[in-house]
Order: C-alpha cells, then sequence, then structure tokens
C-alpha cells in the first residue's frame, strides 16, 4: 500500500475536495471498504488500493448513527 | 450543506484555530492564594470533575488529610478526616479556576504554583510544582517527610524559581516541546529531556538570583533528579492553550479530560462547563517488581490535558521507549497508537512534529463526533498509583477514557443544535 | 482447501472448510474463532482439529457438514453456523484471510489500517474510487461518506434500502459522480477489473450494464473475438426501474461520451419501462459513439440511428466487434450420443440471471414455448412437467440463506442430480462463469456430479463465460467438461442452439 | 553419540546456536540422517524425522521435552529458514535446511526438568491450598480444560469440550483411586483415554494436554504402576489426534514436558507459595490453553494421591 509520499500540507482535513477527480482517467486508485478479498485481488493486479479496517459506526448503536450522520459534516 | 453541519465546521474550525495559534510561556512562580484569589480558608481544589469525600478513592483522601494538616487547618491527619467527613472543607475542580495537578492534584492557598500565561490570548494557567518520585502528596503521601517537602517547595523553591523567572522574560513553552519531541519525550510519561532543556534555560537566572550557595544546590539537585519535573508545567501549559478554546457555540472539540480515581470526566468546548463523566477504568500496563494489578488504584489526575492538546498517548510514536515501558505493546507498534489516535482529532500540529512519521504533527483537537463514530477512545498513558493512601506509584500504563463520556456529550450537543 | 455446506435448523446455514498439512497456534487459532463468533449474524464457529474427539463434539453441536465428517487427525476445521449464507461466507472468506496469512509476520509490525474512509483518504490522498461491500443496511452510510469525501462508488452489497439508492444517486449527479450498484458485480476500469469480473484485454468498447454475468458474456465474447474494453461500468439492477430513472445508466453514459478512448458502446440490461427506455435513448442519441443496445427480451423498438437493436449478448458482442462467432454446428458429429426415446424435455439451470434470459430469447425465436422462474416477456411462468425449463440459480427463491452459484457450486448440486435422474429429461443445459470471486474450479464440481451418474442419462450442454487469462483459465475449464462428456458450445446463446438442435434429431 | 560433547569450534556464519535440548528430541535426532519442515510459527518451527516431530523453538519460547532450543546471533534469524517442505539435513554438529547451515547443535546441553527434592503429605496439602487461594483472581480461560482445575467438577461456564470430557475425567479419577479395576483393554482406562485423545481446540487439542499432565505427574511422584498402564493406554490411543499432539503425548509417557508445567508441579508438591506464583503467570504464556490443561492433569493426580496416602510410591519420602 503506497505510504504517503510528501508531508500532506498542515491544511486541516476539515475541507473537502472541491472539484470530483475523473473515475476513467488512468488506473483507478482504490479505497476497499469490506471484504479484503477484493483488495488482495486488485493488488495482485498492481492497482493502488487501501483497506478500510471496518466495523459498523458507533459500534452498532444505530440510533447514535442516526444522530452522527446528521451532525457530521 | 445544512445549517448545523456548516455551524458544526465554522465552529470547530476557529477551535483548532485558537489550540493551534496558542503561545504558552512559564513566567512566574507565586503562592496558590495570589494567582486564584478565591482560594480561601478550607479551600481545597483536586484533580478530576467535582466529587465528594464520600465518593473519594484511598490516595485522594490521604492526599486532602495532609494538605490540610499542612495549611495549618487540622493538627492531625485523622481530625482532618474527621473535618473532611463533616464537611468542613469545600472541595472543587482545579479546573474551575485555571488550573491543573497530577494524580491528587491538590492546590491550596500557600502551595506554590507555577503560572504559565498563553500570550496569544492572555489567559494564565496554574499547576503547582512536582514533587518527584515515591512517597509524594499527589500520590496520597500524607507522612511528616512529604509536608516537610511541600513546606520547603513553598517557602524555598517556590520563590527561587520565581524571582528566576521574572528576572528573564519566562521560558517559551512550544519550542522547547518541540526538541523534547524528537528527544523521545511525550510530555506525560517521559518528560526527562524537557526536564532537562528547562534546566538548561533556568541555570544561569537561578545562579544570578539565588544569592545562598547552599540553597542553590539544593534547588538544582532537586530539579535535576526529578525526570518528571517537567510534567506539571505542561500540564500549565495544556490548559493555558485549551481554556481559550471553551464556549466557541457549536463546537465538538474536546476542552479537557480529566479524572478524580473514581469519575472520568471531559468538557467540550461548545457545550460549557459542563463535565460528562463515567466510572474511570483500570489502567492496563506493567507494575515495577513486587506490585500487581491487585494492588491498583482506579486512574487518576489532570494529566490527561497533555492528550487534549496531542501529547501524551497521541504522540506515543514520538516515544517508542514509553509504548515498550506502559505495556502498549513493541516499540514499533508506538506509531500505529499516534496514526489511530488521528482518526478522532481534527487537525495536527505543524510546530509538534514526530520525526518517526515523516515529521507529521501530532494528532490535535479531539472530536467527540470521531470518537463516538469510530468506536476509538483516547489512549493515555498515565502513571499508577498505590490503592492504600501514601505508598505512591506501583507501575505505568495505559488506559482508554470511556466511551460513554463522549456519547452523553454527542447527545447533549445534538439537543443544544436541535437536533434530536 | 473444500468448502461444503448444508442447511442447517430452520434457516441457518452451516459452512465447513477444511485444511490439511496447515498449522497455526493455539492463540491464533482461539483469537480467529473468537472473531468469528462475534461476526454479526454468526450463530456458532469453532475452528479445531479434525480428530474423531473434535469432530464427535461439532456433530453434537451441529456444526459439521458432510465435508467435515471426512476431516483427518492433521487437518485443520473451520466450522460456522450463521443465519443466513451470505453471512456464512463473510465469515469464511475473513476466516481465510486470517488463515492463509503467512504465520510468522516477519521483521515489519504488522502494517496499520485506516480505521475509517476519512482516515485512508487522508493516507491515500489521490483516491478517486471506493469498493464497499459491507452488510446491505450499512452500505448506504458508507456510500455517502465516500461522495462526501469526493469519491465515485462501487456499492457491491445487495438488500440496500430502494429509496437510499435513489437518494444516493440524486447526490451523486449533483456532485457529478458515479454511484455503481447496489448489488453490482462486475465493473471494469481502464483494464482493471473490480469485484467479480473477468480478465479481459484493454481495447475500445465501453460497456454498461445494469447486470453482473451480461457485461461479463459480452466482454468475454468481445476478448475471444480479438476486441478489447476500455470501461465496463455495473450500474445495478434496480437502475433502469422508473423509481430510479435510469440516473446511473445516463450518467455513464455522459462518462464515456468524455472518453477519447472508447470508440463503441455496449448497453445490456433486461427491458426498461418505455419512459425509462426513452431517456435512455435520448442519451444514446445525444452521443458521438455508435451504440451496441441489447434489453433482452425486450419486444422491438426503435433506436437512434447511431444505435443497433440486438436480440443476444452474442449479437451484441459481434456487432461490436465487427465479426462474427461461427458456431460449430457440426459439433454434433457422429460421436455424440444422443439422448434416449421417450427423453423430451431440456432443463437448463443458469448461475447467471441474464444467461438464462438470453437462452430464453433463443428458444422465443424458434418459436419453442418454455417456461422459466426468472422469465422475459412472452415466456410463462408456470412450470409444467412436460415442457421445456430454463431455471435462474440466482434467483431469492435458490440463493436464499444460501451463497450465490457462481461462488459455491453446491447450490447447482442437487438441481443437477435431480434433472440427470429425470428420464423425461432429454438435453440439460449449463452456463459455468469464472473470474475473480467466481469459484476456484467449478468444471470439476460438474465432473464430480457427471462420473456417479449412469451412462442412460440426457446429453449435458455447457458454454464458458470467461477468458484464458482468467485465474481459472476457460481452456482449461471447458476440456475438464468435455473430458466428462459435456458437450461444449463456444457461446452461452449456442448453447441454447445446441439443445434445439439435439432435440431436432430425435423426433 | 552424545550430543553434549563439544565437537568441532561453531562453524562461523550458522545464524543459530543450541542451547539445550529435550530428551525427547534428543532420542528423535540421535543417528537421524534427515527430514522435513512441517509447521512454522511466530517463534518456533517443527521437523518430521522418520515419523516424529520435533520442535525447534527461541530460546525464550521456555524449554521443553520435545524442543530444541535456540539462540539467535544478531544478524539474522535462523526461522527465516523454516520453510514449510524444506528438506532437512542432520549431524551430530549441524542441521542444514535447504542445505543452508541453520543451527549449530555442538553446544547443546540437555535439559532435565526440576525435580522435587523431598515432598511429603504436609507439603503437598500445603501447595494445593496455595492453588486454592490462588483461585479468585486466576485468569483462566474460558475454553480448554482448565476448569477441572479444582476437582472433577467443572467450575465455570461449559464449553464443547468440557462436557464432552465431564465422564472421562471423572473415570480418570476414579481409576487414579483404584476404586476401579484398571486392567484389560475395554475397561474405563482405555474408553475414557480415547474420549480426551484429540478433543478440544488449539494445536494440541486441550484433552491431549489433560494426559500429559497426568503422565508427567506419575512419574514426577514415582506412581510408577499407574504412570504405565495411562502410558499403553495413550500409546495405543495416538492415532486419534494430531502430529505435534502425538510428539508432546509421547514424551509425557516417558514423564517429562514442557519448563512451566514441572516448575508448576514440583512448586505443589514442595508446597512452596510464593514459587508457584510465579510458575503459574509462566504456565499461562503457555499457547492459549495448553498450560492451564496441563495443570489441571497434574493436580488431577496431586489430589489423588493426597486422598490415599498409603498409594505405593517407590523411593519418595512420604510421611
Amino acid at each position: 500500500m503506497s505510504k504517503t509520499s510528501e508531508l500532506p500540507p498542515a491544511q486541516s482535513p476539515l475541507e473537502v475536495k472541491a472539484t470530483p477527480v475523473s473515475l476513467i482517467q488512468g488506473s483507478p486508485r482504490v479505497v476497499n471498504v469490506g471484504l479484503s478479498g477484493f483488495a488482495e485481488a486488485l493488488a495482485a493486479q498492481g492497482v493502488a488500493v487501501i483497506q478500510v479496517d471496518w466495523s459498523p459506526p458507533a459500534r452498532g448503536d444505530a440510533d447514535l448513527a442516526t444522530l452522527l450522520s446528521k451532525l457530521s459534516d | 450543506m445544512s445549517d448545523v453541519r456548516q455551524v458544526l465546521r465554522e465552529a470547530n474550525a476557529e477551535a483548532v484555530r485558537r489550540m493551534l495559534a496558542a503561545e504558552p510561556v512559564l513566567i512566574d512562580v507565586v503562592a496558590a492564594a495570589d494567582a486564584i484569589p478565591e482560594l480561601g480558608e478550607g479551600m481545597i481544589l483536586h484533580a478530576g470533575p467535582p466529587i465528594s469525600w464520600e465518593r473519594m478513592c484511598g490516595p485522594m483522601r490521604g492526599a486532602v488529610a495532609g494538605i490540610a494538616v499542612f495549611e495549618g487547618w487540622a493538627n492531625d491527619l485523622d481530625a482532618a478526616a474527621a473535618l473532611a467527613a463533616r464537611g468542613a472543607f469545600q472541595f472543587r475542580p482545579n479546573h474551575d479556576f485555571a488550573a491543573v495537578g497530577p494524580m491528587t492534584g491538590m492546590t491550596t492557598a500557600s502551595q506554590p504554583v507555577m503560572v504559565v500565561e498563553n500570550q496569544a490570548s492572555g489567559n494564565r494557567a496554574f499547576c503547582t510544582i512536582n514533587e518527584g518520585l515515591g512517597k509524594v502528596m499527589r500520590f496520597g503521601g500524607n507522612d511528616a517527610s512529604v509536608l516537610t517537602r511541600l513546606a520547603w517547595l513553598r517557602d524555598v523553591l517556590g520563590p527561587a524559581l520565581g524571582m528566576a523567572l521574572r528576572s528573564s522574560e519566562g521560558i517559551e513553552l512550544k519550542s522547547l516541546v518541540a526538541r523534547g519531541l524528537t528527544m523521545g519525550d511525550e510530555m506525560h510519561q517521559r518528560n526527562v529531556a524537557c526536564s532537562s532543556l528547562l534546566l538548561r534555560s533556568l541555570v544561569a537566572a537561578l545562579a544570578s538570583t539565588c544569592g545562598n550557595r547552599t540553597i542553590l544546590t539544593t534547588i538544582l539537585s532537586f530539579i535535576a533528579s526529578n525526570d518528571q519535573f517537567f510534567l506539571n508545567i505542561a500540564m500549565a501549559m495544556g490548559k493555558a492553550i485549551t481554556d481559550p478554546v471553551r464556549d466557541i457555540k457549536g463546537a465538538s472539540v474536546v476542552t479537557a479530560m480529566s479524572r478524580n480515581g473514581t469519575d472520568f470526566g471531559i468538557r467540550v468546548s461548545g457545550l460549557g462547563d459542563e463535565w460528562f463523566t463515567a466510572p474511570v477504568e483500570m489502567p492496563d500496563g506493567l507494575y515495577f517488581p513486587g506490585f500487581s494489578a491487585v494492588d491498583a488504584n482506579p486512574d487518576m489526575g489532570d494529566s490527561t490535558i497533555v492528550e487534549t492538546i496531542g501529547l501524551g498517548g497521541f504522540a506515543m510514536a514520538a516515544a517508542p521507549a514509553v509504548a515498550g515501558f506502559v505495556g502498549a505493546g513493541a516499540p514499533s507498534d508506538a506509531a500505529h497508537i499516534t496514526h489511530t489516535m488521528r482518526e478522532i482529532t481534527l487537525a495536527e500540529n505543524p510546530e509538534w512534529t514526530i520525526p518517526a512519521l515523516d515529521y507529521q504533527g501530532v494528532p490535535t483537537a479531539i472530536d467527540i463526533r470521531r470518537v463516538v463514530e469510530t468506536g476509538i477512545a483516547p489512549m493515555i498513558n498515565t502513571g499508577i498509583a498505590h490503592r492504600e493512601p501514601g505508598v505512591g506509584q506501583v507501575g505505568a500504563g495505559v488506559v482508554r477514557a470511556p466511551l460513554a463520556c463522549f456519547e452523553s456529550a454527542l447527545w447533549a450537543l445534538g439537543k443544544r443544535l436541535g437536533v434530536t | 482447501m473444500g468448502v461444503g455446506k448444508t442447511t442447517g435448523g430452520d434457516m441457518s446455514v452451516v459452512v465447513n472448510q477444511v485444511r490439511t498439512g496447515v498449522f497455526f497456534d493455539s492463540v491464533v487459532l482461539m483469537r480467529i474463532s473468537r472473531e468469528l463468533a462475534d461476526f454479526e449474524g454468526i450463530e456458532e464457529a469453532a475452528l479445531m482439529i479434525g480428530t474423531p474427539s473434535n469432530l464427535a463434539i461439532l456433530e453434537s453441536a451441529g456444526l459439521l457438514s458432510e465435508l467435515g465428517r471426512q476431516a483427518g487427525g492433521g487437518d485443520l476445521v473451520l466450522a460456522v453456523r450463521a443465519r443466513d449464507a451470505a453471512t456464512a461466507e463473510l465469515a469464511a472468506t475473513e476466516a481465510e484471510r486470517v488463515l492463509e496469512r503467512p504465520s510468522r509476520t516477519g521483521g515489519g509490525a504488522e502494517t496499520w489500517q485506516p480505521r475509517t474512509l476519512r482516515s485512508a483518504c487522508s493516507v491515500m490522498t489521490d483516491t478517486n474510487l471506493a469498493l464497499i461491500s459491507v452488510p446491505g443496511d450499512f452500505a448506504a452510510a458508507e456510500a455517502r461518506k465516500a461522495l462526501r469525501l469526493g469519491l465515485h462508488v462501487i456499492i457491491f452489497s445487495d438488500n440496500v434500502p430502494l429509496e437510499e439508492e435513489v437518494a444516493l444517486k440524486r447526490e451523486a449527479t449533483e456532485a457529478g459522480l458515479l454511484v455503481m450498484g447496489p448489488d453490482c458485480g462486475t465493473v471494469i476500469i481502464d483494464g482493471v477489473s473490480l469485484a467479480f469480473a473477468n480478465q479481459v484485454p484493454r481495447g475500445d468498447i465501453g460497456l454498461i450494464g445494469a447486470s453482473g454475468t451480461g457485461i461479463q458474456e459480452v466482454s468475454c465474447l468481445i476478448a475471444r473475438l480479438g476486441g478489447g474494453v476500455s470501461h465496463a461500468l455495473g450500474v445495478g439492477g434496480r437502475d433502469l426501474s422508473d423509481a430510479v430513472g435510469g440516473s446511473s445508466t445516463l450518467a455513464a453514459l455522459k462518462l464515456l461520451n468524455t472518453d477519447p478512448g472508447t470508440r463503441h458502446v455496449v448497453l445490456i440490461s433486461k427491458p426498461p419501462s418505455t419512459a425509462v427506455a426513452k431517456a435512455i435513448l435520448t442519451g444514446v442519441a445525444a452521443s458521438d459513439k455508435t451504440f451496441s443496445i441489447c434489453f433482452i427480451g425486450a419486444a422491438p423498438l426503435s433506436v437512434p440511428s447511431n444505435a443497433t437493436l440486438l436480440r443476444t449478448l452474442k449479437a451484441a458482442a459481434e456487432h461490436a466487434v465487427g465479426a462474427s462467432i461461427n458456431a460449430v454446428a457440426k459439433e454434433w458429429g457422429d460421436g455424440s450420443v444422443l439422448p434416449g426415446a421417450g427423453r423430451s424435455r431440456i432443463v437448463g439451470l443458469f448461475c447467471g440471471g441474464t444467461l438464462a434470459a438470453e437462452a430464453q430469447v433463443i428458444f422465443i425465436d424458434e418459436a419453442v414455448s418454455v417456461a422459466s422462474n426468472a422469465p422475459i416477456p412472452g415466456v410463462s411462468q408456470l412450470v409444467p412437467v412436460s415442457h421445456h425449463v430454463l431455471v435462474d440459480l440466482g434467483d431469492d427463491s435458490y440463493t436464499r440463506g444460501r451463497p450465490h452459484p457462481m461462488i459455491d457450486p453446491a447450490v447447482r448440486e442437487g438441481e443437477l442430480v435431480r434433472a440427470l435422474g429425470d428420464p423425461t429429461v432429454a438435453v440439460v443445459l449449463l452456463d459455468v462463469v469464472i473470474g475473480h470471486g467466481a469459484h476456484v474450479d467449478p468444471a470439476s464440481a460438474i465432473a464430480r456430479v457427471l462420473c456417479k451418474t449412469s451412462p442412460d442419462r440426457p446429453v449435458v450442454i455447457a458454454s464458458v463465460t470467461g477468458t484464458k487469462r482468467d485465474p481459472q483459465d476457460c481452456d482449461t475449464q471447458a476440456s475438464i467438461l468435455r473430458g466428462a462428456g459435456v458437450l461444449m458450445a463456444p457461446t452461452n446463446a449456442d448453447a441454447a442452439r445446441l439443445a434445439l438442435t439435439c432435440l431436432s434429431l430425435i423426433d | 553419540m552424545p550430543l553434549n560433547v563439544n565437537l568441532s569450534a561453531s562453524p562461523s556464519g550458522v545464524p543459530g546456536h543450541g542451547v539445550q535440548i529435550g530428551c525427547f528430541a534428543r532420542d528423535v535426532i540421535d543417528g537421524a540422517r534427515s527430514g522435513c519442515v512441517t509447521a512454522v510459527f511466530e517463534r518456533s518451527g517443527y521437523i518430521e524425522i522418520d515419523g516424529d516431530w520435533v520442535c525447534v523453538a527461541n530460546v525464550d519460547a521456555g524449554y521443553n521435552a520435545v524442543t530444541i532450543s535456540v539462540r539467535s546471533s544478531p544478524s539474522n534469524d535462523w526461522l527465516d529458514y523454516f520453510q514449510v517442505g524444506a528438506p532437512v539435513v542432520i549431524t551430530p554438529s549441524l542441521l542444514s535446511i535447504s542445505d543452508r547451515p541453520a543451527v549449530n547443535l555442538s553446544p547443546l546441553m540437555l535439559w532435565s526438568p526440576a525435580v522435587a527434592r523431598c515432598w511429603s503429605l504436609a507439603t503437598l496439602s500445603r501447595g494445593l491450598q496455595a492453588l486454592a487461594k490462588w483461585a479468585p483472581d486466576a485468569r483462566l480461560p474460558a475454553d480448554g480444560l482448565g476448569q477441572y482445575l479444582y476437582g472433577s467438577q467443572a467450575i465455570g461456564v461449559a464449553t464443547r469440550e468440557s462436557n464432552a470430557a465431564g465422564g472421562a475425567i471423572a473415570d480418570l479419577t476414579q481409576w487414579l483411586c483404584g476404586v476401579v479395576d484398571p486392567t484389560g483393554e475395554s475397561g474405563v482406562l482405555a474408553r475414557s483415554v480415547r474420549t480426551l485423545i484429540g478433543l478440544g481446540p488449539g494445536l494440541t487439542p486441550s484433552g491431549d494436554d489433560f494426559l500429559a499432565g497426568m503422565l508427567i505427574a506419575l512419574s514426577v511422584c514415582g506412581a510408577k504402576r499407574w504412570q504405565h498402564q495411562l502410558g499403553n493406554a495413550v500409546q495405543a490411543g495416538l492415532q486419534g489426534t494430531g502430529s505435534v499432539s502425538q510428539a508432546h503425548l509421547k514424551a509425557a509417557v516417558k514423564g517429562e514436558g514442557g519448563e512451566a508445567l514441572h516448575q508448576a508441579l514440583v512448586a505443589l508438591m514442595a508446597g512452596e507459595g510464593d514459587r508457584l506464583g510465579s510458575a503459574l503467570s509462566a504456565l499461562d504464556r503457555v499457547g492459549h490453553t495448553s498450560g492451564w490443561d496441563g495443570l489441571a492433569g497434574v493436580v488431577t493426580v496431586l489430589r489423588a494421591i493426597m486422598g490415599r496416602p498409603f498409594l505405593v510410591l517407590d523411593g519418595h519420602c512420604l510421611s
């Protein structure tokens, strides 16, 4: 998995990317959330992929998750 | 983007800006009563959220009895304890008076406190002087040796330090901590580098202002022998940095984390002075020979103010030796802990960087929304006190802030922003 | 490593995995079985050495399937009972991931994995695509987070509520992003196959499909015809429904329009409603690319001048490449065995829903009445015994509580054995789908069943959907099937025609 | 050929340096020529030689009858040479893998487990009481047979293996007290051993560790007749479990196991409470449940000896 190459600018990660990235220009760079087999298949094809060690939000508490979705930026 | 989320984004951006813009400087040492005018007869400030005598743990009670005798409000420990039980003393958290204190965190009128001023916003924060290791007041020690040391701090070390600091323009702490980080300190369990850097910048002023050679020798050897001397200064610095971040409407950034040996409490910028508490957890760590988990006292102290500004457990990657020592895994795991803390913070402090992470800034500004969403609780490096008063430190380890504090804070923030 | 399963108790599913010559220390074994046990939806999990005593306690705990019973003292048995097959499968693959990992983690410490999409993007700052395969009720929330981080999204998970799909696709259109899915199994971007897709050479033909196996068959036939695929964008089974209105298909059309590397676009789906078809065809007309459109089983409808309507996936692939696959009619040479007297029915058992639909198109075009559990317009739903039947085994009625037949051939084995044993059946028609994610060797699973049946059985005809570069390699699969006495056709459509030819030779 | 004779100067550049070797491992590699690597773990690996498996482990993993304990030279780790299936060649002074020198055997010393100098029923009962006192904050793993540590009735939450083992352990306890006639193949002994062998989770199933604990305790206490009969029953049932476990059981039949278990056994027999504490924490680190399962077997034997003081124990001062 590619390590952070350059030091990200000190901007806080509050600003979300403004312009959407193209999907079909060049090989995809993938974040895999779920079955890790997919990440391994992509890595085997030499694709840049990062696996998220996912777990249900708010430890699966549905009410908290709903509150979070209304509050998270 | 709905207006609530807009409010949150702007409020948190302001909270982060204030936290990173702070300019903490150690300027003076004065008697606590001078720094905190409300600190009168029979008033005892303690670590952690508010707590009554009945619910206090062993070491906290030991410290209260000891300090009452020290201040002359009772002539022996039993009398002091009886007075406390009868409600003769007024117990308030350090945090309500711009103060912090390690472990039991006793702050009373005559004790000397170090003064750190945040020159970006003008506020000041206070913390007593670190007594060193072994049988000490912060671990609930209260025998004659403890009280004599406190008297020496009050009568000799405090005034001398104050004079030395006043004779110079004070010690700028941000760059000192930056160097400490590159030398393996994380400012909670390990302060040996910063303590040495501090002594270097104090020794000339001390020599010139302290005329008496024998007193100077005792002062220098006391500071030089205490690896954790800088801890109390780091804590006052943390308080000076976080106080201006309080009361920003709609901000979900944590401004205080603290424990009193019974409850773990947090405060959040957008929620005023309300404490969100949960039962404190047991640290998990390594014990000095002859001690084990059965001897440990539950987690205690205002020292988690350093984690609140991105140091301590959050800067574990800077101090692999600590990771190994406190049983938080192999030194190579230290980086993992800092990476994980980045999941629950909004920013990285560009002035406090960690060489092992290609000079990435320490993870700063804990966001209660991210804590609740990821289920990752802030990781705290802590000393472990013996559960009987007066024995002292029995180990060091790591402890997690209870998630319940952050969940109840999130519900409160939702209510305050009209979101249920 | 073998995988076997039976349906335990009421709806819960038992899945066993047996590994030989593999050793793990007890702490690792305990950690894995503990992790599996707390997996959401897992009723019980055990990971033990297959000694007689252990097999006895697994049996009494209702955790043993046929495969597990044959395990020996040196084997490691993973036994899982889950509320449904999807969970069992998810747990089994997770266990496999850990069990297959080398036991010595080597010098470097375990590499750190980010815990959230947000922190993954802060580490890999140039990400542009999120592949989401978490359980359904969380997939929509993760997809929304991905869109807000400016990522295009593939939602592999199914059972995502329809209104969430509609809301997500609206948010994506506003942000100029593409949502592929939910229940999107097949995507190829710039020659890279994501989730279940075949290894297809790069070329100038783009695909947009509402069905996974439809894209797989067309992209594999394009490869066989010497063509190549630029991008294959799966849009999910419900995209062309009235509720969703084809928003991802239209977005995909716009995307391929801007791609100089795409000369021609193939559009595949089940017949959309007239309103949605109109919107799609307007988009097609506005494009400067040429189109092959295959609404499997749709009644003829007029299409713009730059598009051609094709009846079958094979025709669509041929039209896109401008070449044709000649069905080897003489496959039915002298040596072939004709089905015995009294056999008159054809039974088709398909893993791919769209492949079953294409077979139905062939039957209708040859004016042969046929029934199916997933009928296209003009095919009856009823199944009178004497009638021909084409079964989509991927349909919920077969897969409820079991993994998809492409992943676990055992799902089709029961039906295959019944069809082979039915004296009225003249021909059994099969599809064999390979590629990333599919079962490691589906052909041998079929061969094992055939070698156990008596010679007096129906003729078995099949085709392989795959390419040489797939992990399973389509040629090896075909030769295994031929070796077991299966008649091989070059495409799914030809296999259906071959079945009808065989029938005509009997009367 | 005695291994502990230092033959030649240690070949330089060999990553692993042999430290100690258990008696079972020595018997297996003594005079052996070749074998192959069958399993690799975090700190150890297994080699199969003529049907017997021998463990090669880092010295910090603790000594054991089936193990060659090796210290790594700082530069490289001998365990990196261990690939499953790789051929192994053994000479008196050198173990090489895929014909690369891996471990220098010449410095090997024979490891012999600790022995209780002089013990009595009084010291034994003090040891068992120390164990009982220690019980409340013992972190017994939920799985395995550690629940039988305090008697033939399991304590704690029943698991698949503890249910299956209950009857067999009760029978073995009765057999130890001489209530049941232990002779004859179809006897209670053979059936209980067949139930326990290969039972339970882990690389060495809990039932095997339990039986090994019993065999070792019987041998160290000198109850030769019981050790012999139980040993025969275990030998007969060896096919019921995996190869790693078979090695440990064969060593236990001769009365030897892991260092941690021997330390705990000796501490119990000699009634040294504090030594028991450190032995138990070392035991806790042996596999997931193996340490506790072994101790449960040991204590089952020790309790029986307490219950039948006139048990003929050859050559031990039992007052």
